[in-house]
């Protein structure tokens, strides 16, 4: 319970960030907060007490051993790849942005009308 | 960018064909061992940033633009595409293991699980060639500048 | 093995903190590293190595890229006057963050316990027959690329998409000039 | 061999080959994405007359082990026929538009390989019947409409995609944490499956948290009334057929599809009664607000995007009422939307195309020189204003007709008067940008290209025709079968999982 409270704190840490946050690169950040704790909560729930890495190996042989939830970890790895895809392009519109205004403020980013 | 100095240099070129070596490994055993295509194909790509970071992009680059990282990155994902539609194809199913149910092989070896070791080889090339050329097109080229 | 579970989290709430509100946007990329090593370190006590090798190689990638980006613009955050606007914005990320988190704390309470994942209805079969359905040793493997490899086929097309949108939009001319 | 993979593989494929082939040439790319998108239109037709089966394919054979589905399945039932008709039917005209429009624009290999990827991505939404599936074809069309609205390379595209991104990031995020709660929840990411678990479940805290995850994350997707802010930049920055596609389709399929699938067919709207009252009040407030919005703009485009928020609001307020009439009038007005709101923004595109202005008090009389952009943005303004007989009438009318049966006769009487200032403002852009006079600047322009010409064509024969959809054997064909697996609800697990 209290890894789970401690997940969803990551998360919402990242969230403020992005209400409040006004330079481009630490909305970035802020965003990418929010995967990690993503990242982990998938990681938490896929988690059994006494569980093993699920791989066969030469050494546990055809013993049943108690394995970890697999699904979750192959979602991570999904996310982990996507969140890597959005980032990088988050970063080059960012630095175009710069390219563009000499500034990662987004106050001082506002050519468009409310 | 420019390079960095000659230890640096010296070391990296030590260091590189052990990780492309490593990155070819864990993309081969991926279906034995924890790893596979993605990490393996991050290696790889490591491993040419490792050489953009200590000689500059200036050597590199003329390199580069024969590499066409875009262009083994479509290959790749093109390849994986291929072994997808490949199932569809022979009658079945979208993603169907063909290979794995027509010769399963012995579990744990090299040569076994089907079209799984194919497609990790495919999505390695794809992710090396993509985020190598993240890494140029962000780290390394000057606006303008064409991959 | 809890309360180390414990300790490296709540390291990666200092961290966040830290890369949130450092005025120097090259520290807070590296505060953003801490938090990456630390899940990576979490990610091998949890029994996930897969997800380990490949979350320590995306995020020392990740950091490449972000540096290399401040490097190339700019390292300062500008400097935020406290002005109305920014209290309330202040005020409202607040009152967002408590209300979820009571929300969450209510609703996490119905799930199952840490540690117990008792409600496995897919996974079991991935579990018990996944090395005899797929012949792969390593069930992430089998479960990525055989029992949900369209999926992966999606994320390899998200990361092709994002370069193919990077190298589009990293062009300097959009327009011909008439 | 079954064909609901073809939706996802051949325009995946053909996007994977572009690049490679794009060094011979960008037009090898036009024409190799034209050729795909034409095949999976004729597709989407052919496939109608499955639309009274649910059909479901499991992606690598993977068939349920005692009941419990193990590999991502894909459903075709109704509901899919339907968004994959005005997918597939919109996509295809805005790239036959494109073919001509983006000449203007440089390097227009990649436009065709993003513009393919969102086809592919969307047509995966839609036909996904696993939720995390469902998500990662909905981050691939996110992250290609991302760059495609940025691929003019201006600043205030950037802008515009910028925050597109980051309110959309957050969403996905939301969505994404949702996902991890439920799968906790239920051990299953099949929706059908997942929905028999909650079920036994019933309705704790847990469910109802990822219930108001699932809410806010589809609602940003959607671009409801609190959750606006991105639109009215990002879809009048988007070249123009991209405005067509986001307004036309993707907020459609992205919002609207996805909160109608989770809400009706996976948590059931009989337990989670609060998200009717929610999508009413949510739905009224776009209708009006984006109505008044739109009102007082000035930019061509910009007034379009604040309609689509209007009108999206209409849609959502119908399916809020609950009643199967309710839910006929909403898919009927969605369909109406996809043609006339594509059609307009093809419009607004030709007037840029020929004079690089989107202010409107600069434009007049462009009716004279270029009739066939202005007879079919005639068409369209008064199908979206709600005249007789046109589309857009009948699908407000069952609307009002459903509100009126609900006794929500408040709710009734301000979806009639948001018709009216739509019309108003419609009115509006006929009469500054096609009637009046010519302004000086713009006598040489010219009628636009023939292909951008037939795309409107066709689209404008679409709006002013739809209509013919409410009679009973088309109907019986398109739209009762999408009505009854709305209606249906919780048999979607029966249908899809049998037993």
């Amino acid at each position: 319970m209290i890894v789970y409270v401690l997940a969803i704190l990551l998360f919402l840490i990242g969230l403020y960030g992005i209400v409040v946050k006004r330079n481009l690169i630490k909305i970035v950040i802020s965003l990418m907060i929010m995967e990690y704790a993503i990242n982990l909560f998938f990681a938490l729930i896929g988690y059994r007490e006494g569980g093993a890495a699920p791989i066969h190996t030469e050494e546990l042989g055809d013993n049943m051993v108690l394995f970890v939830d697999p699904l979750p970890q192959a979602l991570v790895l999904t996310a982990i790849v996507i969140g890597l895809g959005t980032t990088a392009l988050l970063v080059s519109f960012a630095v175009r942005i710069y390219e563009k205004y000499d500034t990662f403020d987004v106050r001082k980013i506002r050519k468009l009308r409310g | 960018m420019k390079g960095m100095t000659l230890i640096v240099k010296q070391i990296s070129q030590l260091m590189v064909p052990s990780i492309f070596l490593l990155g070819i490994y864990v993309i081969l055993h991926g279906h034995l061992t924890p790893g596979g295509g993605f990490a393996g194909g991050i290696l790889i790509a490591g491993c040419f940033v490792l050489l953009v970071l200590a000689y500059g992009s200036d050597e590199v680059k003329s390199e580069v633009r024969k590499w066409r990282a875009s262009f083994s990155e479509s290959l790749g994902i093109f390849m994986f595409w291929f072994l997808a539609v490949l199932g569809l194809v022979q009658g079945s199913y979208f993603f169907y293991n063909i290979i794995a149910k027509i010769n399963p092989g012995h579990p744990g070896q090299l040569f076994s699980a089907g079209i799984i070791p194919l497609c990790n080889m495919a999505i390695g090339i794809e992710v090396a060639g993509a985020l190598f050329a993240i890494f140029i097109t962000l780290a390394v080229l000057k606006a303008g500048e064409k991959l | 093995m809890l309360t180390s579970l414990i300790l490296l989290l709540v390291l990666m709430i200092l961290g966040a903190i830290v890369a949130l509100e450092s005025k120097d946007l090259l520290s807070g990329i590296i505060s953003l590293g801490i938090i990456g090593f630390a899940l990576t370190v979490i990610f091998i006590v949890l029994q996930a190595p897969d997800l380990a090798i490949v979350q320590i190689i995306v995020e020392t990638l990740t950091l490449v890229i972000l540096i290399a980006a401040v490097l190339k613009t700019t390292r300062k955050d500008t400097s935020e006057k406290t002005d109305t606007v920014k209290i309330i914005l202040w005020i409202t990320g607040l009152v967002c963050v408590i209300v979820f988190m009571l929300a969450a704390v209510k609703a996490l309470q119905y799930l199952p316990e840490f540690g117990s994942a008792e409600s496995l209805r897919m996974a079991k079969v991935y579990i018990d027959q996944g090395l005899a359905l797929t012949g792969a040793s390593n069930l992430v493997a089998a479960v990525i690329l055989d029992f949900r490899g369209y999926d992966t086929l999606g994320e390899a097309t998200v990361l092709f998409t994002s370069v193919v949108g990077i190298i589009a939009v990293l062009r300097t001319v959009g327009r011909k000039q008439s | 061999m079954n064909v609901l993979p073809l939706f996802v593989a051949i325009p995946l494929g053909a996007a994977f080959l572009t690049p490679i082939l794009s060094k011979a040439g960008n037009r090898i790319s036009a024409v190799l994405g034209l050729c795909a998108n034409g095949f999976i239109m004729g597709l989407s037709i052919w496939i109608i007359q499955y639309s009274k089966d649910t059909i479901v394919y499991f992606a690598g054979g993977w068939q349920p082990i005692a009941g419990i589905p193990i590999g991502i399945a894909m459903v075709m039932d109704g509901l899919t026929v339907v968004m994959l008709l005005i997918i597939n039917v919109v996509g295809f005209f805005a790239m036959l538009y494109s073919l001509n429009y983006m000449t203007r624009y440089t390097e227009t290999g990649k436009y065709y390989t993003l513009f393919l990827l969102m086809m592919g991505g969307l047509n995966g939404v839609v036909l996904s019947g696993d939720l995390f599936n469902l998500f990662v074809f909905l981050e691939i069309t996110a992250i290609a409409s991302y760059s495609l609205v940025a691929f003019g390379v201006e600043a205030e595209e950037l802008e515009a995609s910028f925050k597109y991104q980051v309110l959309g990031g957050t969403a996905s995020a939301m969505i994404l944490l949702g996902i991890a709660v439920f799968y906790q929840l239920t051990g299953t990411l099949n929706l059908a499956d997942a929905s028999r678990v909650i079920e036994g479940i019933g309705l704790n805290p847990a469910v109802i948290f990822v219930g108001i995850l699932f809410l806010v994350g589809f609602s940003l997707k959607a671009a409801l009334m609190p959750f606006h802010a991105w639109l009215p930049d990002a879809h009048p920055s988007a070249p123009a057929p991209i405005s067509a596609m986001l307004s036309g389709v993707v907020i459609k399929v992205l919002g609207v599809y996805t909160l109608i699938r989770m809400f009706f067919n996976i948590f059931g709207i009989g337990r989670m009664s609060f998200v009717l009252i929610v999508f009413l009040i949510l739905g009224t407030l776009s209708m009006v607000a984006g109505a008044f919005l739109a009102l007082s703009q000035k930019d061509f485009k910009r007034l379009l995007a604040y309609s689509s928020i209007s009108q999206i609001g209409y849609v959502i307020f119908a399916f809020g009422l609950g009643t199967p009439l309710g839910f006929l009038g909403g898919l009927f007005h969605l369909i109406n939307h996809a043609s006339f709101k594509s059609l307009l923004f093809l419009n607004s595109g030709a007037v840029v195309y020929r004079t690089d202005n989107r202010d409107m008090e600069k434009m007049g009389g462009f009716s004279q020189r270029m009739p066939v952009t202005g007879t079919t943005s005639l068409m369209g303004s008064l199908s979206i204003g709600g005249i007789p007989p046109l589309g857009g009438f009948w699908s407000k009318l069952v609307i009002v007709i459903a509100a009126v049966e609900s006794h929500h006769f408040i709710l009734a009487g301000i979806a009639v008067l948001t018709s009216i200032i739509t019309l108003a403002y419609y009115l509006k852009v006929q009469k500054m940008t096609f009637f009046g006079k010519l302004s000086d600047l713009y006598k040489g322009v010219k009628e636009v290209p023939v292909l951008m010409c037939v795309s409107m064509v066709t689209l404008a024969i679409l709006s002013l025709g739809l209509g013919v959809l409410l009679l009973p054997q088309l109907r019986n064909i398109i739209l009762d079968p999408a009505v009854n697996v709305i209606a249906g609800g919780l048999d979607y697990a029966k249908m899809v999982l049998g037993g």
